[in-house]
């Protein structure tokens, strides 16, 4: 087996993509990891009313945990200069707006770059949309953070979505364990291997076709 | 006209079938004092229209964290985007609500956390309908008109028009102005401006002026019932100190 | 000729409409006038954005001119306790609440209650209408001041609009230089008579037929 | 990454045929040294998109008055609920507008106040249309869908998405947060999250930090270009006191 990148190197080549001046949404789960690999002069949008907080408290400030300090997965942050806060709808216009790079996790993405993310089965009976379907559709530029394969090996990237879809053509940009690859009106393009892996091997991996870019490189830290 | 009065009074006004909004996401923000006053009040079939619906651990309501699904007994429908059932946070399994929904006892209506508001915005500023980009072709778009305006595919969502909404704020004036403090602000305004009748839950109660007129967010007009918290509450100002310790020994247990 | 109410009587008699507690808002032209004459207790809503402002500014205290305490006709007004500040969609979420009463001016009321106010021509080319419709459709209990009569002796309370309907079916009480006027499902009803002035001689000047309250009454202030 | 920039660089964005929204009502939020600027611009072809338009009595623009009517030259469509041609203050006749409406270089949209904000917000917000409870069946309707849902006339209204707004705040902070002031906030915040791109004229910019989070109405990310109103300017701050006499003086020869 080829050494697949682990989750915080993921995130590192996840926020590259975050470039000063950037305002962004980490979704929950592996986009959380970004949030301490966020170049100077980009901000960060809680869903749950905050943009531009400072770093999470952790295990060693948690004297500075205030209560009324909390991003959209429940995590305590710091305050820090510029921070504005808004209520919900006020949040959900501004991640519909098309004025944020939104960074989400992914159960599938087709190669139409549908989205499926909010449920694993469509006989779900308990709804985990929360602001998925929201961020998908509108954001300036939508990526995508997940694994490769599931557990089992299968290809998360798919010719058709078998899971529910939450969005229709709203990926522009998966970032996996394996590859970099981007999703254009001619279908997918593998733009970086993880060091290791050759286009091929990655194409082994993939049940969706890819186009492997003239400049392909190997993706760097 | 001071709008100051106690929960008890101010739950007189909820009754049986009413639709009841509330807000729910993380630990501050939900009015846990009004959701007790509620069970209290012990009105039924309610409809509960709610951001999030995420259970607490056992033992953690009694100690200031606030738990939704302690209507459950009272609820006959909840319209939200998320429902936590599945948290490491759950005290209640997937199968003991998967059960009330199959006894026919719990009716769900699922959402976008965006639509949601956008359907509460609708029914507080009198609109029919609104056309939503979000959730085409999805699980939320199911039973529902699909139009494409300008060669964009939209959903028809409906307004939602809450008959009691309850808010939590951070301080009223007695005539029910409110500001909030930090990412407590939630849906509470607009929960406050879409309710036929809203009751909001505070820390602080202050005179007429001493709120900086800039600040305000929820401009009294929306709010018919100002309920303090008591000092002796759990859920009070006074006592957010042992809320705080709780959380912090959480935190440290948890090696987070 | 009988004599009709002065401008400042009229709007005294509609301030009596507004109760300790209410919220409301005065139109522009004669509603304007009831401003001096609100109960204690009562709020007043300026619809580009401010709940509870305190007098106007006048002759004896322009030194108090604040160029950002502007009410919707454009007259300065002071700072009052408990004052709040909002942006014009709030502010007209606010109005189309049901939250609020209304007192708008009128150029013809219909027996159904239907109103007429932005515009004495349907050939107009400049729109006028500004914020009367959503006024007109938004409020909790509708008020509308107007002679009763136009210039050239014309009813202004009429069978059916001639003049640009604003919003259907919308006017509650209709306040007049000569008579107070309910809008229910079954009719106009004459409720109070200005003094010197019979029913008969009431019915006379108005084109929509008129039930007589069982109360009728002298208006008193 | 400073916002801060020159009027004469943000303008540089907007282009013939754009739809410009902005804010006009009374004498305070109407962005009137962005207004100049834009005549100085020069593009043609332009949609305004605002709640009031009305004119000022001639000499009062050079004293610190806003007047959009300096940009009818450049305009070929208004979208507005109001058009104060026929004003007491007005120096511009009824006479004058219709005659460039005759002749085809002036074509006029109508709405209401509550109904245009609702069409920036729809566009705001991304949703493909609203049903409004207001205007069945007048002026405002004509040619309009009208649709009757839950026994309810409705208006089929359209979004708004204006390609530039040209706003006006109290100070702003290098990023972009805006704070306003009394009733000059007006339609400023809602013309903000509409438009494409936002261009906003400021009395003061202060450091991030320095306002209050909780005070911010327009967080940064809707700005795009802050221009601070030089000191010299007529429209600054410094000056406004100028403009404080000015109308202090036509209200006691008004006897008001």
């Amino acid at each position: 087996m080829k050494d697949r990148l682990t989750e915080e190197l993921l995130a590192i080549r996840a926020a590259q993509e975050i470039k000063p001046g950037d305002y962004c949404n980490l979704g929950i789960g592996l986009p959380q990891l970004c949030a301490s690999h966020v170049p100077e002069g980009a901000i960060v949008q809680a869903e749950n009313g905050t943009l531009g907080y400072g770093p999470l408290v952790d295990q060693d400030n948690v004297d500075k945990m205030d209560l009324d300090f909390i991003d959209a997965g429940g995590s305590f942050f710091t305050p820090a200069p510029g921070m504005a806060f808004f209520d919900i709808l006020t949040s959900f216009m501004m991640i519909r707006s098309g004025r944020l790079k939104s960074f989400l996790g992914g159960l599938q993405v087709s190669e139409r770059g549908d989205l499926a993310i909010h449920s694993l089965s469509s006989t779900d009976k308990f709804p985990q949309i929360g602001g998925s379907m929201d961020l998908a559709w509108g954001a300036k530029r939508l990526i995508v953070l997940m694994t490769h394969n599931t557990k089992d090996g299968v290809s998360k990237i798919v010719k058709e979505l078998t899971l529910p879809m939450s969005a229709r053509a709203c990926v522009d940009l998966i970032i996996t364990d394996i590859a970099v690859i981007e999703v254009t009106s001619g279908g997918l393009v593998l733009r970086e291997c993880v060091p290791g892996w050759t286009p091929e091997e990655i194409q082994e991996q993939t049940e969706a076709p890819l186009k492997v870019a003239d400049d392909v490189k190997e993706m760097e830290f | 006209m001071s709008k100051i009065c106690t929960a008890d009074k101010a739950m007189a006004r909820v009754h049986d079938s009413d639709m009841i909004a509330a807000h729910n996401w993380g630990i501050s923000g939900s009015p846990g004092y009004l959701f007790r006053a509620l069970v209290e009040r012990g009105v039924k079939d309610l409809t509960l229209c709610i951001p999030n619906f995420i259970p607490m651990p056992e033992g953690f309501v009694e100690r200031g964290l606030t738990d939704p699904s302690i209507l459950l007994p009272q609820v006959r429908k909840i319209i939200s985007p998320f429902i936590g059932a599945r948290g490491i946070l759950s005290n209640l399994s997937e199968t003991f609500l998967s059960n009330l929904a199959k006894e026919g006892r719990l009716e769900i209506e699922t959402s976008t956390h965006g639509i949601l508001m956008e359907r509460l915005y609708a029914g507080a500023t009198g609109l029919g309908g609104i056309y939503s980009p979000v959730g085409v072709d999805t699980i939320v778009a199911e039973g529902k008109e699909k139009r494409n305006i300008d060669e964009v595919d939209y959903v028809f969502e409906k307004p939602l028009r809450p008959d009691v909404g309850l808010i939590k704020a951070d301080k009223a004036d007695t005539l029910g102005n409110l500001v909030y403090r930090g990412s407590a602000r939630g849906a509470n305004p607009l929960i406050a401006m879409a309710s036929k009748y809203t009751i909001v839950e505070v820390f602080d109660v202050v005179e007429p002026g001493v709120l900086e007129p800039e600040m305000i967010v929820t401009p009294g007009v929306f709010v018919d019932c100002v309920v303090r918290i008591p000092d002796e509450d759990i859920y009070s100002g006074k006592r957010r100190t042992e809320l705080i310790q709780l959380l912090a020994e959480v935190m440290l247990a948890r090696g987070m």
